[in-house]
Order: structure tokens, then C-alpha cells, then sequence
């Protein structure tokens, strides 16, 4: 990731994913946007804001509701030699594209044998705060990481978002392009220029050499905060964000694992089935025989995601929890350890109703 | 029946739709004001402006008569008779909120009172109603389902396959869409090649129909004959366009600023049923509604958050 | 056009369709009559009896033009222009099928021929050929699609769902419905509340029509009239329902034995068709298509099967 | 497992879930069937057969095709007090009601405070062979294990279908019931009587002291002939059919596992993110700090299920490989050993269609 220069400035998270949109829209005229209210004026977030009045209606078009049929016409319009991003302003509503997405899309290049090519994106944002509640906040990104010909991605520094936006369009596959609500009005140093971060390829955060924190989505935000906590007990934890989950960079991690022989793997969503089984999965089938080591994972408790404040708190793992989850893996048992309280003030301060 | 008495009935369902849409009405701006008090961490979807359609609909429904609806709930969830403790609570997330603060104000439920839920994804309840209605008709109980849903939902392909199987199996219930002509900010005409919903519902062998006037009593007739016509001579399913306005934003206290002016046609039904109930009348519901929404709100921000260990419970029944 | 010249430009058109539905018909029984050999290990659904839809309906279509099918596509394949080598193979699973083995009968595919391809999930290429569709628009090319689907399919929701999209953006293309009145053994009136398809699809407020004859003709003409009606004059979407026969069992080779007559309406195409052309037209149509099928069959027999590591070939781009 | 007696005879693993269906829904009135075919003569493979002509058509009930709306009318008819088992001829027609499952079903219970209950059973088929191809093979298991408020059980055999069916229909919550086309007429001795196999309680079907292995559906079956195979070569497995998915058994595998020091998961599925990645990881967690164990996870290749038999039966594991992969394991490398050559009658001898 750069650091400041001419060529970048600070945007936001939502402005890369608008930027990327808005470049490549300039550049190819087959990429176009299709979903429910992508030309409202709110533009989903920011993240399509001004793009219908740039190129029309029929390149940003606002879809009538119906996730199936919307995800259907994407994969024909892309069969026809067209780059469609379609968008979902919850990623729970992508539940009702499924059939679409892994009955069809996925199965498509393979089933007919490589004659035809389906590229698509498919964006969606995992929401949170201010009573999202059960079918509002939830993240499926192991579903799509279950399924062979879907890539999945979740960046999430500004940076990465745009790039790897920018790799999707231009990958010939159906991409699962997964944001995070709580992300978007993160600023960061982004390139004006158009530029790709590849599929596969994962990036150390933050170095260290006493344990390795994998987080996904918008729980590497919380990894880092818990990495500065862990850092005042002179732990230094090593955080990796694999930003693309499939493919996923093993490798990156398992040369971070047999360094620290620690490993805490933190999702944002639920670990059964999830990707932290996978990343663990992974690790002990690449490092066995070698190393003893350390393992854990932690994500949404098991449970439906509530309403109320004071119980999602709970729900979601924190910095704090994080880092105290660290400390004891690190000792092998449980400690008294107490992390510093690190705040996280994109929750904080967010304020409904979406 | 006595003219006179007919009369009277009429004059006591006029007295109960005024009194249970301004008490609706009141309820909704309290929330919207309290709104930025951040009290309530949960995304309302306001009724205001077409409450005349759960609250028509409802008076002809009796208790052990189920609705489903959806996360602009309040109206519904009101007009069926749900208790205002159990939803101002649970709007606060408290523990003695009608979902234990689990469900906020999206989710909605009274089952006392055939109040089966509401659901954030659009469209989701229309099949669960039939669902109900099934039961209904093969348990032989007496009663009926009523399914309420925006103008958007009638977009899903799930309205489809569940108007088509409601007909098939004759079930007793009753659809009704409150098109308000808008899904978020988007006008109907962007979304649908054919706006007239009633007319794309009849194709699948019912009755079906267009309501204008977004009137409580034309409502509640309409939906009485309805339920009549289920009941008694066992005919079914009914569907029921009714054309209605929002005020506000789609989610949040604000006013609209989205359309320069709402639809002439359509009038505001607490203004007009107020024409048409005493001043007497009028006086005493004012004082009643004042008093149950102040003790709504005090009972809510007295009770108590849900321990934290229930965040461990009611996953599996 | 001279009355002749028009005579005898429908003559050469109804010898084309007799000669398209008799090699259909031909290599559907030799299929049939192959099956119980195990060589194809695939399950297939024939399409004899109802070929005259894909017959007619294809005839009016130029080769750019698009179709999408069922995993009933033999009949749209072969109608299309699809290669008939390729399509063996793929029964017999061998790695010079279209699908160099992998896809099997559900799921021809032959992109020079615009067969954009077949899925065995019922109408998930409905939305498909709609976004095909669309970006024929956008694109501003002059050629259609049009989605082939089964009676069974109009129940699903994404049926209602992409005819909506479809009339609302006024799409180029033509919906066909091979109403063969069953889904597997159920019959339409067990599952649809209104078995008219037609009238179903004709609120979302785009022409559609009910064509009764199964017979490749008639159809031929509606679909070349509607096509005509996009290229030149923009309009679009159109439905048609045609009303047809499968003598088949649902999957496999043999008979049907669950209904005890064929509907006395329906007319075998084959049998229409066969009237109106020449013994001399028919002979030579008999020895093609017999060169044809035995080379095709000779050559899906002669391939060879996929080298094993194309398994992991093709899963992506 | 009873072995033979008075009150169990040899039925078929179809009969043993036609029988446990027929015996509830004489029990209890408010237990029904619906979906697409099943008063279909065929009666889903036998499953549901002559259901129709004892408990008529309002309690057997061929719907129209439409997945999400079924789903959404089972759980409707639940909330009222009924008892729905929707059939699903293949588990691949689930994709189109992910949204009731998951947004609706999954969640009520909870996001409504308990106010209500949804019980119902879904059953589905997963489908192999005769080229059933992309669309009529997948095996989605680890969708369901991974969000809260679904159970999920998939018996492999006649017994513990009946059993675990039973268990199912009783149980207050949304099910889902996985059944595997070949495992249907595989016979077995089923008692006459009601009884129920209780979720959340693994059965060690082939005791063992070298190797654990994990299989699930069809795949136990694999297991069985692969650890016949092992034996062969003096190596001793003990084989563990979970049954119950979630909530799963850890204990049962993890005392295995301490015993032998080497686990194999074979899944009737894709491994990334899938139950055999959950069974590793959960085994790591519980073992982990105790003996060095050595693992494998095992299913389908990952790519997309082809239709031609010459690349399906490289993408199935089979018991040689399951075996092959068991004794390397236990070896710690790569060894030249060949097992067996063991038949798998249920796939060499299943003609289509289906
Ligand atoms: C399946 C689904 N898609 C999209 C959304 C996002 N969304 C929430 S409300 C809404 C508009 C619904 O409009 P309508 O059905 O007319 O109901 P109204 O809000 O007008 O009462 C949309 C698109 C959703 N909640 N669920
Ligand atoms: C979504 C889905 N549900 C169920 C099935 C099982 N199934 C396969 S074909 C079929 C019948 C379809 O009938 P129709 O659309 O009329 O086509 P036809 O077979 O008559 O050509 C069914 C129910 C399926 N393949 N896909
Ligand atoms: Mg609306
Ligand atoms: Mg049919």
C-alpha cells in the first residue's frame, strides 16, 4: 500500500468503491450497474452517487425488486459480452439470489465446458448498529467460499477496496465483492489513477513475531486495535488481512504461523462452517508434522443477531476480546491479563437509521 | 336491522376507526420526535399518512383472525390490538419489549392477539400468511389471514407463487397491498410495466380490487364483505390494492422531501374521519391516547435491558 | 411480392419445417432406442411430440439471434442449428461434446448457433435470456432472444419477475412457453390456478397470445411477425403459450403410460406436416438424415472420453 | 444399532423414511407432507408413496413449482400449529428457498423473543450418477450447519433414517433432513415400532485403535469399505457417523481421536468451509495442547460436478482413495501402498434417470 504521495489523497472507503465504479465505467462501456435504487440519491452509501447522472439510466439502472431475476439478467447481460455490477444494499438479500449465483453463475463456464464466460460482480454490504437485527447484519461469506468458480473478496482499507474493485470488473468470473457497512467512512491513501489488487494475495497489516491475527472484513479493524492493546503487554502480533478469500493466500499465513506458532483467526460472521474453519483447516493441513501450534477462532456468537445494544455488544467480538483471547492463547491457559479498552468508534458513533 | 340502529353501528365503527387512527398517528409523531434522543437504536419505518389501511382492515377482523406484516409494522401491530407497552419497549430494546429487545421495532408480534410478525425482508411474509391460512383450512377453524405488504413486494417473485397457490387451494385469507407508491425512493412507474397490482392479481382467479380513497371505512366494508364472503360461503382468497400516502422519509422521523407535493387525489384520513366525530368525542380520546403513550414511555424507559445471557437463549425452541 | 413467388417461398419454408421437425424427430427415437444400451449415461427429455414449437418458432430466428432452453433442449438445439456431432458426443460424454463431456443432455450449448444454453434447474434461463436481452438494447444490435421455458416454469417466481424487468425496459425479445400441460406427472390444473398462461403473462401489459395448433406454421408466423415488430419497429417484449404434446415419458426413453389418451385437440406436427410435401421432398430428407445421424452417431461412438485432468479445467475463466 | 429380532425386519433405507412419515402422520394430525411431485406416483423414490391414497390430498400435498413460496407456507402453516415436511427431490432446488430457510425460518424463534415456534422438516436429496451433473449433485450441508436456529441431520443408515426422521418431525425447531440418492435402497434392520435417534450423538459404526474416520452420508459408506481395506494391511479404523450435524458430537470424535492420534474427514461435499473443515477445526480446539494428531479432510474435488462417469468418478472420493488417504495419514508420508479394489454396487449398478 502506498504511502502519500501526489498521485494519492485521503478518500473514503464508500468514495474508492465510486471511484473504481466511475473509472472503469469511463474506460469500458460494456461495465454497467444494476440494482435496487443504485440511482437514489443516497447512492447506496455513496458508493454509486452521481453515476446515473453521468451515464444514464441505462448504464446505472435501478432495478425493480427481485434478486433472483436481477442476478439472472447480470449473468445473460455477461454471456452477451457485458461487465454487470450488481448491488445489494444488504448482503442477506443475496439469499434470495442464490439459485442464481451458484445454480447458474458459478456452474456456468464449467458446465458448458468453457464456452461460455459470466463476468460479474456481485456487491454487497454486511450491515450492523442501531438494531440491524437478525436479517440485516448477516455475512455469508463462506457460502460463496464454499462454492467452486465464485471468487470472493473483502477488503477493507480504502485502498484495497478500490483496487481490488477494479480486479473484479476485470475478472472474467462472477466475483463476490463483499463490503462492510461499518467500513465506509474509513479514509485512507488511494491512487487517482486506476490500478488492481490481485486475487490471492493477502497482506500483513502489521508485523510481529509472538502471534498472528488473521481478520476478515470489518474485524481486522478490530484485530488492529487489539494488536496496539497486546503491543502494551510487549506482544507483538503480526495482522494479516487476506482480503481475497477465494482464492485464498495460504501461503502468507502459514509463513506468519511457523514464524509466531500462534494463530488467532477472527471473522466477521458466524465460525461454523465459516472461513476461520477454513483458514485453520488449512494451516493445520499445511504446517502438520512441524511446529506445534496454537490455534483459535472467534466471530459472531452462535446465535440469530439481536436488536438491542446492549446484547450485540456481546454478539460481536471486540478489540477487547480479541486481544484478551490473543494474550491467553499466547500463555496457554486462561490469565487475569486485562487488555487496554480500545475504542471503536465507527460503532460508536454511528447513528441510524442505516 | 333498524335503520336507527345501523346508523348508530355506523356512528360507534366511525367513533372506534378515529379513535384508533389518531391514536396511531399520536403514537408514530411521539416516536418520531423521541427519534433523536437515540433511545430508540432501531430503524422505524414510519405508518403515517396511510395508517387508514391496517386500521380499516383490522376493524373487521376479530382476535383469533392472524395478520402478517411487515417492518413498517407499528400501524398494523396497533390496529390489531397489540399492546403498546410490549412495542414502545422493545422499540427502547428492553427486556420487556414484546421480542425481549431481540427483535426491535422491524419485529413486531403479539400472538394473543393474531399478530404473527413482521419481517425485514420484503415480500417474506406473504407465503407464511398462506401457510397459516392453509392451516386454517385444513384444521377447519373459522377464521382468516390477512397478509399486508407495500406496493414494492408485489415485485418478488414469492407474491407470484403465493398468490397462484393461495388461489388454487381456495384459502381463506385476504391480501392487501398498502401502495403507497413508493419502495424507498423509488416511484412505482420505475418499477413495474403494469401499476394497476389489483388488476396483475385478478389473473390468478380471484377477487380482486382497487380501493382510491384511502378511507378507513371504505376499507373496513370492503374487507367485512370480504370475510364474510370466506366465512360464510367459504370463498377465497381476496385481494385489495389500496392506494395510500406516506409522509414521512421510508425509514427515519423526517418528513419527505423526495416529492414536492403527495398525490391530490388521495386525502389525509384522520383529517377527514375528525369531520365526522363529536368535539366531546374527540376530547376524551385526546386525554386517553395522551395518558397510555405517557405510561408506554415511562414503562419502557423504566424496564430493564435483557440480562446479558440471553443473548444465549431462545436460538433453538 | 408476386402471389407466386410468395407460394412458393411458403412451400420452401414448409419443406424446411418438415424436413427441421422430421430429423428432430428421427434422432430423438434413435436416441431413444440407443438409451437402453447404457452409452448414454445422462438423463434425457425428449422432446417427441412437442418439437413443432422449437421447429416453428426457430425458423423465424437469424443465426445471431439468441435462444435459452430447458434441459428439454434436444428439439431447440438442433432447431437452432446446433451441431449435431457435438451435441452426440455430449450424450455419450465424450470430450468432443459441446461441452467436451461435462454438461450432458441438460445442457447443450452452442454459441456460433446463439444457443446460449439449457439448465436443469426449471426457469432459471428466463432472467438470463432477459439480460441477453438488454444488452442487445444497450448495445443497440438488431437481433432478438428468445427464452423457451415449459408451462411448469411460469409457476416459479422469477417467471413473474423477469416479465416485469422484460415489458418494463421493453426488451427485444420473445418469450415462448411449450405448454406441454405437465410437469413431470402432475398436470397444469393441479398447480396453477389459471391454466391460461397467456392471459397470465398479458397483465404485465405486453402482447401475448394462446396459439392452440402445435403446429410449426403457425408458430413460424407469430414468431416471425413478432420479430419483425422489435427489429423494426422497437416494440417488445411479446408471449406466446403454445400449446403442445410430449409422447414421453417425462426423463427416459419410453412411452408414457400416465395419460391414457393424447388430448384429442392436438395434432402430431409430423403427421400435419408430412401431407404437405412431396414423396420425392420426403425421400431424400429420409436418406440425409439417416447419412447424418449415423456419422454423428459414429462419431460420438469413435471419440474419446476426457483426458482426466480436465476435470480441473474450466472452473474458471 | 438392535440387531435382528422379533420387531425388526429388512427394509430399505426409502422405506424406513416412508414408514417413519406414515407412522407420525397416523400419530399425529398435524403432521403433513408437501412439495413439488410428492403424490406423485414414483412418490419420491418411494419415500412418500401411498401417503396420499391413506391421508388424502390436504395432507399430501403436490405443490406448484415454486421453492421459496413452499418454504415460506411450511413455516407459515408451523406458526399455526401444524407439523409440515417439505421434500425436496433434489437438494439443489434448496438454493431457491435460502431466503425462508435463512432470513425467515432459521430466525423466528429468536428475533420474535420466543414468542413463536417453527417446527418443520426439510428433506432433500442429494443426487449423483448417471450424470446428474452440476445442478442435481451439490451437497449443501455446511450451509445450513453454519447458521444458528437450523438443525441438520443426514443418517446414513435404514435405522437412523427412521430414527432421526422421527426425531425430526418432533423436534420444535426448522430441520434439515439430507438424504442421499444412493443411500435409498440400501436395506438395514428397522424396528416396527416408533423410536427416535436423538440429534447431537455421533455413532461409532466400526470400532478401531489406529485411525479415526469421519464420514458423512453416502461417504460413511466409502468409509466402511475403505477401513475394510486398511484392515487388509493390519491397520485398525474406527469409523464415525456423526448423524447429527448440528448439533454435532465433538465428544465422540474427540475421545476417538485422542485414542488413535489420526483423523480422517471424509464429506459427501466440498471440504472449503465445509463440515469437514468445522470437524477439524472443532477437534484442534478440544485437543489441542494434548498429543500431536494427524489429519486429513477429504470430499468432492473442487471444481463443479461433470456429467461424464470417466470424470465423476475421479471427482467422488471412493473408498480405494478414502483408504490410500488413511494409510499415508498413518504413515506420516506418501507411501507406494494400494488397497483393495473394493465395489460400490449402489453407484456401478444405478441406471437413469434418476
Ligand atoms: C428482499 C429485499 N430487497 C430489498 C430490500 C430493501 N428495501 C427495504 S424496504 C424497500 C422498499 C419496499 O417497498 P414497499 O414494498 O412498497 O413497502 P413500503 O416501504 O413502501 O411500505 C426496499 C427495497 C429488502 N428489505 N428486502
Ligand atoms: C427449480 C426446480 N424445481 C423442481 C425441479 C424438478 N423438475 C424437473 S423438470 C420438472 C417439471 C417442469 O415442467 P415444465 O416446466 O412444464 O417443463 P416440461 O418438463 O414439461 O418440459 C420438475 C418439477 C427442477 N428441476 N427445478
Ligand atoms: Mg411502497
Ligand atoms: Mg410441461
Amino acid at each position: 500500500m502506498p504511502k502519500s504521495n501526489i498521485n494519492t489523497r485521503s478518500i473514503s472507503y464508500a468514495e474508492a468503491i465510486n471511484e473504481a465504479t466511475r473509472q472503469l465505467m469511463s474506460q469500458d462501456e460494456s461495465v454497467f450497474v444494476l440494482g435496487i435504487g443504485v440511482d437514489d440519491p443516497r447512492g447506496i452509501y455513496g458508493t454509486t452517487s452521481n453515476l446515473s447522472r453521468e451515464f444514464g439510466q441505462d448504464r446505472v439502472v435501478n432495478m425493480p425488486l427481485a434478486e433472483d431475476a436481477i442476478t439472472g439478467i447480470a449473468s445473460g447481460s455477461s454471456m452477451a459480452g457485458m461487465r454487470p455490477i450488481v448491488v445489494h444494499e444488504r448482503m442477506d438479500f443475496m439469499l434470495l439470489a442464490m439459485n442464481q449465483l451458484i445454480n447458474v453463475a458459478a456452474k456456468s463456464h464449467y458446465m458448458y465446458g468453457g464456452a461460455v464466460k459470466v463476468p460479474m460482480v456481485v456487491r454487497s454490504i454486511i450491515g450492523r448498529s442501531w438494531g440491524q437485527g437478525a436479517q440485516h447484519s448477516q455475512a455469508l461469506q463462506s457460502f460463496f467460499m464454499h462454492v467452486p468458480g465464485l471468487k470472493v473478496i473483502a477488503p477493507t482499507t480504502p485502498y484495497d477496496a478500490k483496487g481490488a474493485l477494479v480486479a473484479s470488473i476485470k475478472d472474467d468470473n462472477p466475483v463476490i465483492f463483499i463490503e462492510h457497512r461499518m467500513l465506509h467512512n474509513y479514509k485512507g491513501q488511494v491512487p487517482k489513477d486506476l490500478y488492481s489488487v490481485p486475487f490471492g494475495k493477502a497482506r500483513i497489516l502489521r508485523a510481529g513475531h509472538d502471534i498472528t491475527i488473521v481478520g476478515i472484513s470489518h474485524a481486522m479493524v478490530e484485530c488492529i486495535r487489539a494488536a496496539k492493546s497486546l503491543a502494551t503487554s510487549s506482544i507483538s502480533a503480526e495482522v494479516i488481512d487476506p482480503i481475497s478469500l477465494s482464492p485464498l493466500d495460504v501461503q502468507t499465513i502459514c509463513e506468519s504461523v511457523e514464524k509466531t506458532g500462534n494463530l488467532l483467526i477472527v471473522d466477521n460472521g458466524w465460525t461454523t462452517c465459516g472461513a476461520s474453519a477454513e483458514i485453520m483447516s488449512l494451516v493445520i493441513e499445511n504446517v502438520q508434522g512441524q511446529d506445534k501450534v496454537n490455534m483459535k477462532r472467534m466471530g459472531f456468537e452462535f446465535v440469530t443477531s439481536p436488536t438491542t445494544k446492549i446484547l450485540e455488544d456481546l454478539y460481536y467480538p471486540d478489540s477487547r476480546r480479541i486481544a484478551k483471547a490473543g494474550y491467553d492463547l499466547l500463555m496457554g491457559k486462561e490469565t487475569d491479563w486485562e487488555p487496554d479498552v480500545q475504542e471503536s468508534p465507527e460503532i460508536d458513533e454511528f447513528k441510524g437509521p442505516f | 336491522m333498524k335503520n336507527e340502529n345501523r346508523k348508530s353501528n355506523k356512528t360507534k365503527l366511525i367513533n372506534n376507526l378515529y379513535k384508533s387512527l389518531y391514536r396511531i398517528r399520536t403514537i408514530e409523531e411521539k416516536i418520531a420526535l423521541i427519534y433523536p434522543t437515540d433511545q430508540i437504536k432501531s430503524p422505524v419505518h414510519l405508518s403515517i399518512g396511510q395508517e387508514a389501511v391496517t386500521v380499516g382492515a383490522c376493524a373487521a377482523l376479530l382476535e383469533a383472525d392472524v395478520v402478517f406484516g411487515t417492518y413498517r409494522g407499528h400501524s398494523l401491530y396497533l390496529a390489531k390490538g397489540g399492546d403498546l407497552n410490549g412495542m414502545m419497549a422493545e422499540l427502547y430494546g428492553k427486556s420487556t419489549g414484546v421480542a425481549g429487545g431481540k427483535g426491535g421495532s422491524m419485529h413486531l408480534v403479539d400472538t394473543n392477539r393474531g399478530i404473527m410478525g413482521m419481517s425485514a425482508v420484503v415480500a417474506t411474509t406473504i407465503p407464511q400468511a398462506a401457510g397459516y391460512a392453509y392451516a386454517f383450512k385444513v384444521m377447519k377453524q373459522n377464521n382468516i389471514v390477512v397478509s399486508f405488504f407495500g406496493d414494492g413486494a408485489t415485485e418478488e417473485g414469492v407474491f407470484h407463487e403465493t398468490l397462484n397457490f393461495a388461489a388454487l387451494k381456495k384459502l381463506p385469507m385476504i391480501f392487501v397491498c398498502e401502495n403507497n407508491q413508493y419502495a424507498v425512493l423509488s416511484h412505482q412507474s420505475e418499477r413495474q410495466s403494469n401499476t394497476n397490482i389489483a388488476e396483475r392479481a385478478s389473473v390468478y382467479g380471484m377477487h380482486s380490487e382497487k380501493i382510491d380513497q384511502n378511507d378507513p371505512y371504505t376499507i373496513y366494508e370492503k374487507v367485512n364483505w370480504a370475510r364474510n364472503q370466506i366465512i360464510e360461503k367459504g370463498r377465497g382468497p381476496f385481494f385489495f390494492e389500496c392506494m395510500t400516502e406516506r409522509y414521512r422519509e421510508h425509514v427515519g422521523p423526517s418528513e419527505r422531501d423526495d416529492i414536492k407535493t403527495l398525490s391530490a387525489e388521495i386525502v389525509d384520513p384522520l383529517q377527514q374521519l375528525s369531520k365526522l366525530v363529536s368535539s366531546d368525542f374527540k376530547q376524551n380520546v385526546f386525554k386517553e391516547v395522551d395518558l397510555e403513550l405517557k405510561q408506554a414511555i415511562n414503562f419502557a424507559e423504566k424496564s430493564a435491558f435483557p440480562a446479558k445471557d440471553s443473548l444465549y437463549k431462545d436460538v433453538y425452541a
